[in-house]
């Protein structure tokens, strides 16, 4: 009886709601006055990048209202959600353009979600400070079709080919000849980014005098690398070099159940976040990570920004976190010496930026690539060490304590 | 070997190693009537399934009007003039009476038997009207008492324009005055030299209807002669009364 | 002319045509009632998936054979639409055509093999067609972009308005194209395949050729929506073949209504705008909609359309056969 | 050297893979459902088992016991007040099930957050099995699979639940004229099945991951193998588990690394194609 009741309302019901929806939709009217500066917040916002993006935006947002804002603008903040894929990322990139109007956007992690909303850039002519975007390929297109794609600025991280540069120079100078190790072997995530650090390693190691025994791809999704370890094993490597940007407790939990004797580390996103010693079960002991910062002086700003934001988050600030928090001060500086939000105005005041920023000092390549160097952004080395502490290790003049092998680890000589 | 009719040679079929049908064999002239009888499971809607197509036969051969059908699909033996009933009925329960009647009539076995400039909506209508249900074309089938199924199953074996009908137990459901307009029909269908295999349970008026009765048990044919002779053959009289009760068979109307 | 008047005569009669009717001319001015280019940027995406879901209908609603592979189709049109235009330079515009009929062949080779099956077989045989193609597009990465997909494609108008108008027209063709067929005596018989294969067998019907017929015109329409799509986004990538889309374009389908064309045409509406309105609660935005589907599955099982359409009265007496 | 690897690393898979095909293909079998939360109770287990003993303190194998109780009488829910209602209709059951696990993901995400987390491990050293280095836990959890899938197999060919149980596979009609409570039996099926996929879910925690999505990769799976088992042949689960752990790992080890997603896929395409029934089913479940 109930349920015939049900089906004899329901149209009328279903009709109203349907003409509710898009009469709604349509004296929807968004006309407050535009008084803030609106800042688009663009990236994975259900993941820890995405949030510490969000954390980090938050943080130099608050400061920056303090102080008075950009220009006498109040700073708003608007987040959309690339969900992971391309087409989510145009969808979001879409909703923050022109739903949100915003006047910049910052974020951005995958190169492939970038890569995609990079036509866009140009249709809205949205200034985007990229944030956690390694692909040389982004800025290659800067290069090609300056006047279409002038928007896109590489701020929180290095290119793919320097990150390369910079890990190989400090396996083969600091490892390399502390230990010995001559032959590596390489393991990468299949993403648009490695393709391009994959090319860069096989020259770089030679240039460096070692050798690449074994490269291989991963997918993002893989459960089960016991066989790709014992391919390693069998390799007749001296160290397993790791390039992922995504999970990566599976692939260190493995390469401890499986007692490869190598050393290992490189860049991996997920071994730079505080907790990693714990959600990898202590796995990821002896494993070699990176990250842009760490709570040292790289610049007066570092350690009052670290402290600020463990304090407010109760968590270290991940590589996202920095890079965000840094971009909108860099798009602040470049509006403020421009005296405009416009973008034609802004695009050539940005490109003349030299800020001193908590990652270090951000200036831009004529392509709009960010300037590597100890005078300008660098990646500082480290290692997970028992019981659950993060060692830095290299450049030398940071140091803060020695490696530490855990006891299975075969070096070549010692 | 003739070139009429439908000739079943050693028919056997087997499922999971219970044997269906052996060794069947009979023929059947074209425009003549044949009644099969037998208890519950002795394989008479199987052979039909397999005359027709649903099943393949493991082993035999079927043949009619010259063309062997053991390998063909069930509608590649509607298109050569052969259609079927279903024992328990298959509408197509969310269409109208009309519906149902017009999916037959847009085969391509109908489209080309009916006389040029009829059109399909006219077929349906008129095996409707020969059915005696016209009067519900609109009506969902849903709605339909279990007589107007069964008038309704051949009604959509009528508009393939058969010249060959199998009937599985037309009569069980319907009342006596269905009976009779049913019993009417199928005359009129032998008049217009339509061959007709008919299965059914109610003897009388399967007796009535066809002088050749063919017997399964078990699969096997056990006899083959006019109701005369079936009635007097000690071994269908065994098969019958060797299970409890006549089991399947309804003497009465 | 002849099969003009014959579509019209087809749908002339049917209430169900006029609701479409209505609707879509009323989304015809939608442009001139806002300038809210984001609401016209969500409206092309539920023209998009129309066209999906009432693909999709006309096969698996009307045959009852549940394609959980749609995305194989739509995948095919898109990356078929990224190789033409990045490779030789097809025009967009040439490409709806072309990767619909590229659709069409992806729809045949699939339909020949998939088709004796029934129930949850076909239901995984397709599933596992289009998850075969998602992995392909990860491992040929070089040739595919792998996770990231293939960028850079032609746009298809030189703005949302534009995309919106071309959208929408593609949705017009694509429904009267479907109603037609679905009321039309192959629509009949599809359903009467839907309903009792075997007795449609019986009725001389060679339901194979049907199903199959059914199999590629579905499949044309999903690609011509995949190179849309692609062309429109200027991106193609794996998530136009996962699992997840193809069994949101089903889940449209079931809250619209199956077999009925506009059922899932109107629900692809009403999902894509109310999921932009439930954007304000964010994370917890799934969790409504997988919740509201299982209520639906369960109260109103055929759909929420289906309801109102069938209540609406018939016009034309004569016409009233088929 | 290489041989022995696969042997022993596709022996730890397979079994897995048996723990979780199996309780499906039980439930297909006596239930006639194809159940898709399944994966769902594998990523429950998981973070009920985590949620225990990381975040309260319970003992491990405790914890374990308390993730497989809590997922019993969730599918047991989900059999008497949703199941129970759309059993007849397959696209339903299908898209239902769907919706539900992509439920309990949210509702998972919501309450744990994205980030993946561990369970310690039962067995945390690592040993050298004929010279092969081998987490211990992996190999209490080959030991746990044969051990469950032993004691089901005896239930149900030794105890009288069984012989209903079998019947009621068999015949569900039939069974209920024998006077067999055939609702009691579907509901028992979902319940055992669901905590042997929360078993799985508790002891995979710390070599593989406990994250919200977890249990989509492994229904692929178990489906794959039930359906190249035979739907409902719960013999033929196991032995095609075997078939496609082996598969996986050959595939895996001597040919490319990333192939192996394939495998499954590919296996069911072909089998569906060529043989329906399954290599061990008698006939087609539909």
């Amino acid at each position: 009886m109930a349920k015939k009741r049900l089906h004899h309302s329901c149209p009328g019901i279903l009709m109203t709601t349907l003409l509710c929806f898009f009469g709604l939709l349509l004296f929807f009217n968004s006309a407050y006055a535009a008084d803030p500066v609106k800042i688009g917040i663009i990236g994975p916002m259900q993941i820890r990048p995405g949030i510490a993006m969000k954390q980090g935006a938050m943080m130099a947002a608050d400061e920056i209202n303090a102080k008075g804002g950009i220009l006498g603008r109040k700073i708003e903040l608007h987040y959309a959600d690339t969900e992971f894929s391309p087409e989510k990322g145009i969808t979001a990139l879409n909703k923050l353009a022109v739903k949100d109007k915003v006047e910049v956007l910052i974020g951005g992690m995958t190169s492939g979600i970038v890569l995609a909303q990079m036509p866009y850039l140009s249709r809205y002519q949205l200034p985007f400070l990229g944030v956690a975007v390694a692909s040389s390929t982004l800025t290659k297109l800067v290069k090609e079709d300056y006047d279409k794609n002038k928007y896109f600025f590489r701020v929180g991280i290095l290119k793919d080919q320097l990150l390369a540069f910079d890990m190989v120079n400090f396996i083969a100078n600091y490892v390399g000849k502390k230990y010995g190790i001559k032959k590596v072997a390489i393991l990468l995530e299949k993403a648009k980014w490695t393709e391009g650090l994959d090319q860069a390693f096989t020259g770089l190691f030679g240039k460096f005098g070692m050798e690449v025994v074994m490269a291989e791809f991963f997918e993002i999704k893989t459960n089960d690398y016991s066989p790709i370890f014992s391919k390693v094993k069998k390799s007749g490597a001296q160290m397993t070099v790791e390039v992922h940007s995504h999970v990566s407790e599976v692939f260190i939990k493995q390469y401890y159940d499986q007692k490869v004797p190598l050393p290992v580390g490189g860049i991996a996103l997920a071994a730079q976040s505080s907790d990693f010693w714990e959600r990898s079960g202590g796995k990821c002991v002896g494993e070699f990570t990176s990250n842009f910062i760490y709570r040292i002086p790289i610049t007066p700003k570092t350690i009052p920004f670290w402290d600020g934001y463990v304090k407010r988050y109760k968590d270290d600030p991940l590589v996202t976190a920095t890079g965000t928090y840094d971009a909108i001060y860099v798009y602040k500086d470049a509006v403020e010496r421009a005296g405009s939000f416009k973008a034609d105005i802004l695009i050539p005041a940005l490109e003349k930026t030299n800020y001193v920023a908590a990652l270090g000092t951000i200036a831009f390549e004529a392509d709009h690539d960010l300037k590597y160097g100890p005078d300008y952004v660098a990646i500082n080395w480290a290692q997970w060490q028992a019981p659950g502490k993060v060692t830095i290790l290299y450049p030398e003049d940071r140091a803060t304590g020695t490696v530490q092998f855990p006891e299975w680890i075969k070096l070549p000589q010692k | 070997m003739t070139k009429d009719g439908l000739e079943i040679r050693a028919v056997t079929k087997t499922f999971e190693g219970l044997t269906a049908l052996s060794d069947v064999t009979f023929s059947l002239e074209d425009g003549k009537i044949m009644g099969i009888i037998g208890p519950n499971g002795a394989g008479k809607t199987t052979l039909f399934n397999v005359i027709s197509g649903f099943l393949r036969a493991d082993q035999g051969q079927m043949v009619y009007h010259g063309k062997d059908i053991s390998s063909l699909k069930p509608h590649q033996v509607v298109d050569l003039g052969m259609a079927r009933t279903f024992q328990i009925v298959r509408p197509f329960k969310s269409m109208s009476v009309f519906e149902n009647t017009i999916v037959a009539a847009l085969s391509p076995r109908s489209r080309r038997s009916r006389p040029k400039g009829v059109k399909s909506d006219e077929t349906a209508m008129n095996v409707l009207g020969r059915v005696a249900l016209d009067h519900k074309r609109d009506e969902p089938v849903s709605n339909l008492p279990m007589g107007d199924l069964r008038r309704l199953e051949i009604a959509r074996a009528l508009a393939t324009y058969p010249q060959f009908i199998l009937l599985d137990e037309p009569f069980s459901g319907l009342s006596l005055k269905e009976m009779d307009a049913l019993a009417g029909l199928i005359r009129n269908l032998l008049d217009e030299k339509c061959t007709i295999l008919i299965i059914e349970h109610k003897l009388k008026i399967l007796m009535s209807l066809a002088p050749r009765i063919l017997v399964l048990d078990y699969g096997k044919v056990l006899a083959d002669g006019t109701p005369a002779e079936i009635a007097d053959n000690e071994s269908v009289i065994r098969a019958y009364l060797g299970r409890r009760g006549h089991a399947g068979v309804d003497t009465t109307n | 002319m002849n099969i003009v008047t014959r579509i019209w005569g087809t749908l002339i009669s049917r209430p169900p045509f006029y609701v479409m009717a209505i609707f879509l001319l009323f989304m015809l001015l939608v442009p001139f009632l806002t300038d809210d280019l984001y609401l016209i940027g969500v409206l092309v995406l539920a023209n998009v998936y129309a066209i999906f879901a009432s693909s999709w209908d006309i096969l698996s609603g009307y045959s009852g054979k549940e394609n959980f592979g749609h995305t194989l189709f739509i995948g095919a049109g898109a990356y078929g639409a990224a190789y033409l235009n990045l490779y030789l330079g097809v025009p967009p515009m040439l490409n709806l055509l072309l990767c619909g009929l590229i659709g069409a062949v992806f729809g045949v080779l699939i339909g020949i093999p998939c088709l004796p099956l029934v129930g949850p077989y076909l239901a995984l045989a397709t599933m596992a067609a289009a998850s075969i193609a998602e992995r392909l597009t990860m491992i040929l990465s070089k040739y595919t972009g792998g996770e990231e997909g293939l960028y850079g494609l032609d746009p298809i108008t030189d703005g949302p308005v534009g995309d919106y108008y071309l959208s929408l027209i593609l949705v017009i063709i694509t429904t009267i194209i479907l109603m037609a067929i679905g009321y039309s005596k192959q629509g009949l018989i599809l359903r009467s395949i839907k309903e009792d294969e075997t007795a449609s067998e019986a009725a001389g019907i060679n339901t194979t050729r049907y199903k199959l017929v059914a199999f590629a015109i579905s499949a044309f329409f999903a690609g011509m929506g995949g190179a849309f799509y692609a062309h429109y986004q200027m991106y193609t990538g794996p998530s136009s073949l996962s699992i997840i889309m193809a069994v949101t374009i089903i889940i449209v389908c079931m809250i619209g209504g199956m077999g009925t064309i506009v059922g899932p045409v109107l629900a692809a509406y009403m999902l894509t705008v109310s999921n932009e309105f439930l954007r304000s609660i964010g994370d917890l935005r799934l969790l409504v909609y997988t919740g509201l589907l299982v209520v639906i599955v369960l109260f109103l099982p055929r759909g929420v359309f289906t309801v109102i359409l069938e209540r609406l009265p018939r016009f034309g007496q004569k016409s009233r056969g088929v | 050297m290489v041989a022995l690897e696969i042997l022993i690393y596709g022996a730890v898979l397979s079994g897995i893979y048996a723990l979780l095909a199996v309780g499906f293909a039980l439930i297909f079998g006596v239930a006639r459902v194809i159940n898709l939360t399944h994966g769902a109770f594998y990523m429950l287990g998981a973070y009920i088992t985590y949620a225990l003993s990381v975040l309260l303190n319970v003992p491990l194998i405790l914890s374990i016991i308390g993730g497989m109780a809590i997922v019993f009488l969730l599918a047991i829910c989900l059999d008497r007040f949703i199941i129970e209602r759309i059993r007849t209709t397959m696209i339903n059951v299908l898209i239902t099930t769907l919706a539900l696990s992509l439920f309990a993901d949210q509702v998972i995400l919501q309450i744990f957050g994205p980030d993946n987390r561990n369970i310690p491990a039962v067995i945390s050293d690592r040993v050298t099995l004929l010279g092969v280095d081998i987490a211990g836990q992996r190999l209490l959890s080959l030991i746990i699979s044969v051990a469950v899938i032993a004691t089901l197999w005896l239930i149900i060919t030794r105890t009288r639940m069984g012989n209903a149980l079998l019947a009621t596979a068999q015949d569900p009609e039939a069974a209920q004229l024998m006077g067999i409570n055939t609702g009691r039996m579907f509901m028992i099926t979902m319940g055992i099945a669901a905590m042997m996929a929360a078993l799985a879910g508790g002891i995979v925690g710390s070599f593989l991951t406990v994250a919200p999505e977890m249990g989509m990769l492994p229904i692929i799976k178990a489906f794959s193998i039930v359906i190249l088992g035979g739907l409902g042949s719960i013999g033929g689960s196991i032995i095609a588990a075997l078939l496609i752990g082996y598969l996986e790992t050959i595939v895996a080890y001597l040919i490319s690394f990333n192939a192996t997603e394939l495998v499954p896929l590919v296996v069911i395409f072909i089998t569906l194609i060529f043989r329906p029934a399954g290599i061990f089913g008698k006939r087609r479940g539909f």
